[in-house]
């Protein structure tokens, strides 16, 4: 398998990510640069964490007008996988790949913890190694991470079984609490239309072992490389 | 021409004598630009005059110091190639000015100074003091700070994963920003400022230059330019986004072998980076100031030599490296320029439109750089206070419950959650704990960093509170298993032209050269900030100090969280009873009063190898020392860290509240398997060692047999609650 | 010539730092406040001489990068 | 009675957002913008029908909290 990690001036998840790819995937991904207008051959593409153009105008904003997001655009519309993490689904968002937005934390306040998911549909290939209802535990990190949309969108996506995470207590229960961000119905992470693009807010290479206090991350991110070998 | 009258000297902070000094040198009178310089080089940030006799005092070396104080940072070895670069730096005027950009330039400052040697940042850590909690300007400065140190370092990419944090009403006009940067480099590729080379090229890197933070000198400045447009802004403003280029250029040119010297531009900017480089590597220096990127138009050369503009740097390149260098910078879209060589004529000559603007010899002006022995006189200190000289609490469990919602013990969550302590994938110890641990990235081995100092013990008594700071960063590195190696500290003090305040700074110097010896820890880097008072009164002396150490192997680490129901808990070390200065006379006795408790640093020597030898063999569950709140504060803090309660029992003859709170060093909470007590008790037997057995983990509730018993429910809600009830007062609203 | 662009966010998307601000004017006993909602301008300083020119090209810049038009409304003004 | 606040930085601070804009416009191929500058606007709803009374109490609002006046200018509309 093969996979490529953009990156774009500011992003600051990228060799995080790797590391995450290269221990499920056995090689390293890819990395490609934001200014190549090419990518390589590739099996799943993945858009890091960080402050792509230090997230200035709007977090994603400037990264989403970049040469490499217009092939990223076209790669995902012909099926390429593609997992946006952090900045990388406010990245996905500003393209229009994803719907909605990310507004400022409700809070106001950057916000660095573990928080617990639900799982809340069944897309074989990004969470087929999770059970449905199931709870997991991811880091987040982010100061915009308020996922908005408009209400008919929200329908549809809910409808459609595209939301893919939502904020949770331990057992599950979708609380004011659980919810970091003050995002519409606690979701952490969507899928589009087609299901082949997955972006969330929480960092599941974060977690990828005991040492860095827990291997969720790496459950998520074994069963994803199985998954498209 | 501008005249230079007695006026403008003054407003440049020279002294008559200083001045006069200046005109020795030069041979002649300075012009406006010449004159911003030498105040610049000869004030008391750049040239330590008030300090420098007592720094060198401090032991600096090492087997395993590789670089000591002098270059931007300090470097140690850390086995395998590898070296760890660090130091800490305060930004504590601009911070009580705009506490978002003051705090967040400083941390842009301090990661400048570690990736200017050649090192990847790998954790930042923040050392804050603030005025008492409810101070009206208090809430606005913990968030201001907090946001900027947050929206700097988040967005750099490199985790922030410790400090500490004090309140008390020394700092309600002066608080204290003291940011803190550790990298990791390899030890044949490390980066230094000496300038060599007659005819290589002086490069500029990074930003443009803009009047930002031009200081004292702004209303001279002002006063002789003839657009008086608006009052000059004295804050820098951050850009970490650039930072963040400038850091992974820097890094992609060091990968070459192209640069012969690097320095960042820091406080007085060009001017001081240029003459570091050319003093340190006994040369001259010629800058076209044409060539210097600006961001703003009609500069002029004083504004461009004293601006603070953030985010540059300044390189010697060898020659012919221009081009490839030129490629690395612009593909990361910064600005790049050749605006100067170097010369061995030993001078600073700066040009502009064709204009010899400064001519100043280079090691004359360094050489005649003031140095003070400023009197001092020693600080009385006050008599000691034992737990009988204080009356019992009523309730020795809300007792301790106050304690633990009091400003000084309350979690720091609601600040470390702002922080981005994750990122870089390598954070094994997150905030909370004693140090935190940084996995050395590839490697099993890891860097614990803490920071420490407790001001008030500091006030009472410089000496002893001097020896406690270096001490308790050593035994918050120790607890966790690794080994203590050296330390970088940021000397904050009132005004050194008052005895009064020399003398703590004096004995503060002296207490740290102790423990540093008697701990093998050296200083390898370090930082002064002097005249932090307002309306004449000085802030408590503190003397923060950053510590790092190396665990060789994560498989041999602890934390401070209980683990497991029937580990036995052990106090190793002996409990004293000192009350003088404790948080208990605080804050349930309203009394800030008596000798700090004693620093023996035999003893911290002797029990830490103990407890280190110990983690090493897997005899150790959990470590925790105690620090402030005492053996009282550091059970609740390892009970609430594995949400597991405790049943204990401590056999004493001191009265029940001086055994629970008096801040007694050298000492340590540990846990282990009930099976490996005996060889625990056997190595300590054979050493020496006090170590008592006071009881067995289990259960909800921290019950302390006849004292108290409290619900662990109830200890977490004031802990937890203290910090953000006091956020959400008005005040603190974020940019 | 000088443009200004003004981008508000939509009726109906949640403003947090607007309610932030207006709960802390509320806080500082500005009672007067009923709501705050908050935007941002971006002054443009451009070549050429013709307004109207001036005016399309900042509206395709609003359409490609400056307002994200899934929650923002923008203005534009030229200013010179 | 609404009020519009407008916040900018003051000449000479230096602005990276503008910096980041200006320089990703020109990226896009918008040559023609020579520099841009990023401000905020805060819109406020306020009960009272007097608008000088409501100006003052907007110039407290921006002293006490809207702008801050060490790196900020601002202004004060009253719209109606
Ligand atoms: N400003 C801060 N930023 C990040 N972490 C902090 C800050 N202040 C305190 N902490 C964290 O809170 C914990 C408790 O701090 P402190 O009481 O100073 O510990 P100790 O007594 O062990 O030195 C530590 O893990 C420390 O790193
Ligand atoms: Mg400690």
């Amino acid at each position: 398998m093969k996979a490529a990690v953009i990156v774009f001036p500011g992003s600051n998840c990228d060799r995080d990510l790797k590391v995450a790819l290269a221990q499920s995937m056995g090689r390293d991904p890819d990395m490609v640069w934001h200014g190549d207008s090419q990518l390589p051959p590739t099996d799943l593409i993945a858009i890091p964490g960080g402050f792509s153009y230090g997230d200035y105008l709007r977090a994603g904003a400037m990264a989403a007008n970049s040469p490499i997001m217009r092939e990223v655009v076209k790669k995902a519309a012909a099926g390429t996988p593609v997992l946006a993490i952090c900045n990388g689904f406010q990245v996905a968002t500003e393209t229009g790949m994803l719907p909605g937005a990310l507004l400022r934390n409700a809070g106001q306040k950057f916000v660095c913890r573990d928080v617990n998911l639900l799982i809340t549909s069944q897309n074989e290939r990004f969470v087929g190694g999770f059970e449905l209802g199931e709870v997991v535990r991811f880091p987040v990190a982010h100061h915009d991470g308020n996922y908005f949309a408009d209400t008919d969108t929200l329908e549809e996506l809910e409808a459609e079984g595209q939301v893919a995470f939502k904020y949770a207590g331990a057992d599950g229960e979708l609380t004011a609490e659980a919810n970091p961000n003050g995002s519409l119905n606690n979701i952490a992470g969507i899928y589009n239309k087609a299901g082949n693009v997955l972006g969330l807010m929480p960092h599941p290479e974060r977690l990828i072992s005991e040492e860095l206090g827990g291997t969720d991350g790496r459950r998520f991110f074994d069963h994803l490389v199985n998954s498209i070998v | 021409m501008t005249e230079i009258t007695k006026e403008i000297v003054a407003e440049h902070g020279l002294s008559e004598d200083e001045y006069q000094e200046l005109l020795r040198v030069l041979g002649r009178v300075p012009n406006l630009t010449e004159l911003g310089i030498f105040s610049v080089m000869w004030s008391e940030h750049c040239s330590y005059k008030s300090s420098k006799k007592w720094l060198k005092t401090l032991p600096t070396s090492a087997p395993w110091v590789i670089c000591g104080p002098g270059e931007n940072a300090g470097v140690i070895d850390i086995g395998d190639g590898q070296a760890a670069i660090f130091k800490m730096e305060s930004h504590n005027h601009p911070s009580y000015i705009e506490p978002y950009q003051g705090a967040a330039t400083g941390v842009g400052g301090i990661m400048r100074d570690v990736f200017t040697m050649g090192a990847r940042p790998v954790a930042n850590m923040n050392a804050l003091r603030f005025g008492r909690p409810d101070h009206p300007k208090t809430r606005h400065l913990v968030s201001g700070v907090v946001a900027g140190i947050s929206g700097y370092g988040n967005c750099m990419g490199v985790p922030t994963v410790g400090g500490e944090t004090n309140f008390h009403s020394s700092y309600d006009g002066n608080i204290l920003v003291n940011a803190m940067t550790v990298g990791i480099a390899d030890t044949d590729k490390i980066f230094y400022s000496a300038a060599a080379g007659v005819g290589n090229p002086v490069v500029y890197v990074g930003s443009k230059t803009g009047r930002d933070g031009i200081h004292g000198a702004t209303m001279a400045s002002a006063e002789f330019d003839d657009d008086s447009e608006e009052k000059r802004p004295t804050v820098q403003v951050g850009d970490p986004f650039t930072e963040k280029l400038l850091l992974e250029a820097c890094l992609e040119l060091m990968a070459t072998d192209a640069i012969v010297a690097i320095q960042d531009m820091g406080a007085a900017g060009l001017t001081s980076s240029s003459f570091e480089m050319a003093d340190k590597g006994g040369v001259g220096i010629e800058l076209n100031l044409d060539q210097v990127p600006m961001r703003e138009e009609g500069m002029t050369p004083y504004e461009i030599m004293l601006s603070e503009s953030q985010e540059r740097m300044l390189m010697v390149l060898k020659p012919g490296r221009e081009e490839e260098a030129r490629r690395i910078f612009e593909k990361w879209e910064l600005d790049f320029s050749v605006i100067g060589k170097v010369t061995d004529t030993g001078r600073m000559v700066l040009t502009m439109q064709g204009e010899t603007v400064a001519d100043l010899p280079v090691a004359p002006l360094a050489d005649a750089a003031p140095e003070y022995d400023r009197p001092w006189v020693k600080t009385p200190i006050q008599a000691p206070i034992r737990g009988e000289d204080v009356a019992a609490p009523n309730d020795l469990g809300e007792a301790l419950i106050k304690l633990m919602g009091s400003s000084e013990i309350a979690s720091r969550k609601w600040i470390w959650e702002q922080y981005d302590h994750m990122v870089m994938g390598d954070t094994i110890q997150r905030p909370g704990g004693d140090a935190a641990v940084v996995r050395v990235h590839g490697t099993g081995k890891a860097l614990a960093i803490t920071t420490d100092c407790t001001p008030r013990y500091c006030f009472a008594d410089p000496v002893t509170g001097g020896a406690q700071a270096v001490a308790e960063a050593w035994r918050n590195i120790t607890a966790t298993g690794a080994l203590p190696l050296a330390i970088t500290d940021c000397m904050n003090f009132g005004n050194p032209q008052r005895p009064e305040i020399m003398g703590q700074f004096v004995g503060c110097i002296e207490g740290m050269k102790n423990a540093c010896l008697a701990l093998d820890f050296p200083v390898i880097s370090g930082n002064v900030s002097l005249y932090n008072e307002t309306n004449g009164t000085g802030i408590h002396p503190t003397p923060a100090v950053g510590g790092v150490g190396i665990l060789k192997d994560l498989a041999h680490m602890t934390t401070l969280a209980f683990k497991e129901d029937g580990d036995i808990v052990l106090l190793l070390g002996d409990l004293t009873g000192e009350m003088g200065q404790s948080l208990y006379l605080r804050e349930i006795e309203g009394r800030e009063e008596g000798a700090p408790p004693t620093v023996d640093l035999a003893k911290e020597r002797k029990y830490g190898d103990y407890l280190r030898a110990m983690i090493e063999k897997g005899l150790v569950t959990a470590a925790h020392d105690i620090s402030d709140g005492g053996l009282g504060v550091a059970l609740a803090e390892m009970a609430l860290a594995g949400n597991i309660g405790a049943e204990l029992e401590i056999e004493t003859d001191l009265p029940p509240h001086a055994a629970l709170f008096a801040e007694t060093q050298a000492a340590y909470v540990i846990t282990a398997k009930p099976d490996d007590v005996e060889m625990l008790r056997g190595f300590a037997l054979a050493d020496d060692i006090p170590l008592h057995i006071l009881g067995t983990i289990g259960h909800t509730d921290l019950k302390i047999g006849g004292w108290l018993t409290i619900s662990l429910g109830r200890l977490r809600d004031v802990h937890a609650g203290w910090l953000p009830e006091l956020m959400a007062g008005p005040g603190s609203e974020q940019e | 010539m000088k443009a200004r662009v003004y981008i508000s966010l939509k009726n109906g998307v949640l403003d947090p730092q607007g309610k932030a601000i207006s709960h802390a004017l509320q806080g500082l006993g500005f009672g007067n406040v009923l709501d705050a909602r908050q935007g941002k301008t971006i002054d443009l300083e451009l070549t050429g001489a013709d307004p109207a020119e001036a005016e399309a090209e900042v509206e395709k810049m609003c359409q490609q990068l400056l307002a994200n038009t899934v929650i923002e409304n923008y203005s534009i003004e030229i200013l010179d």
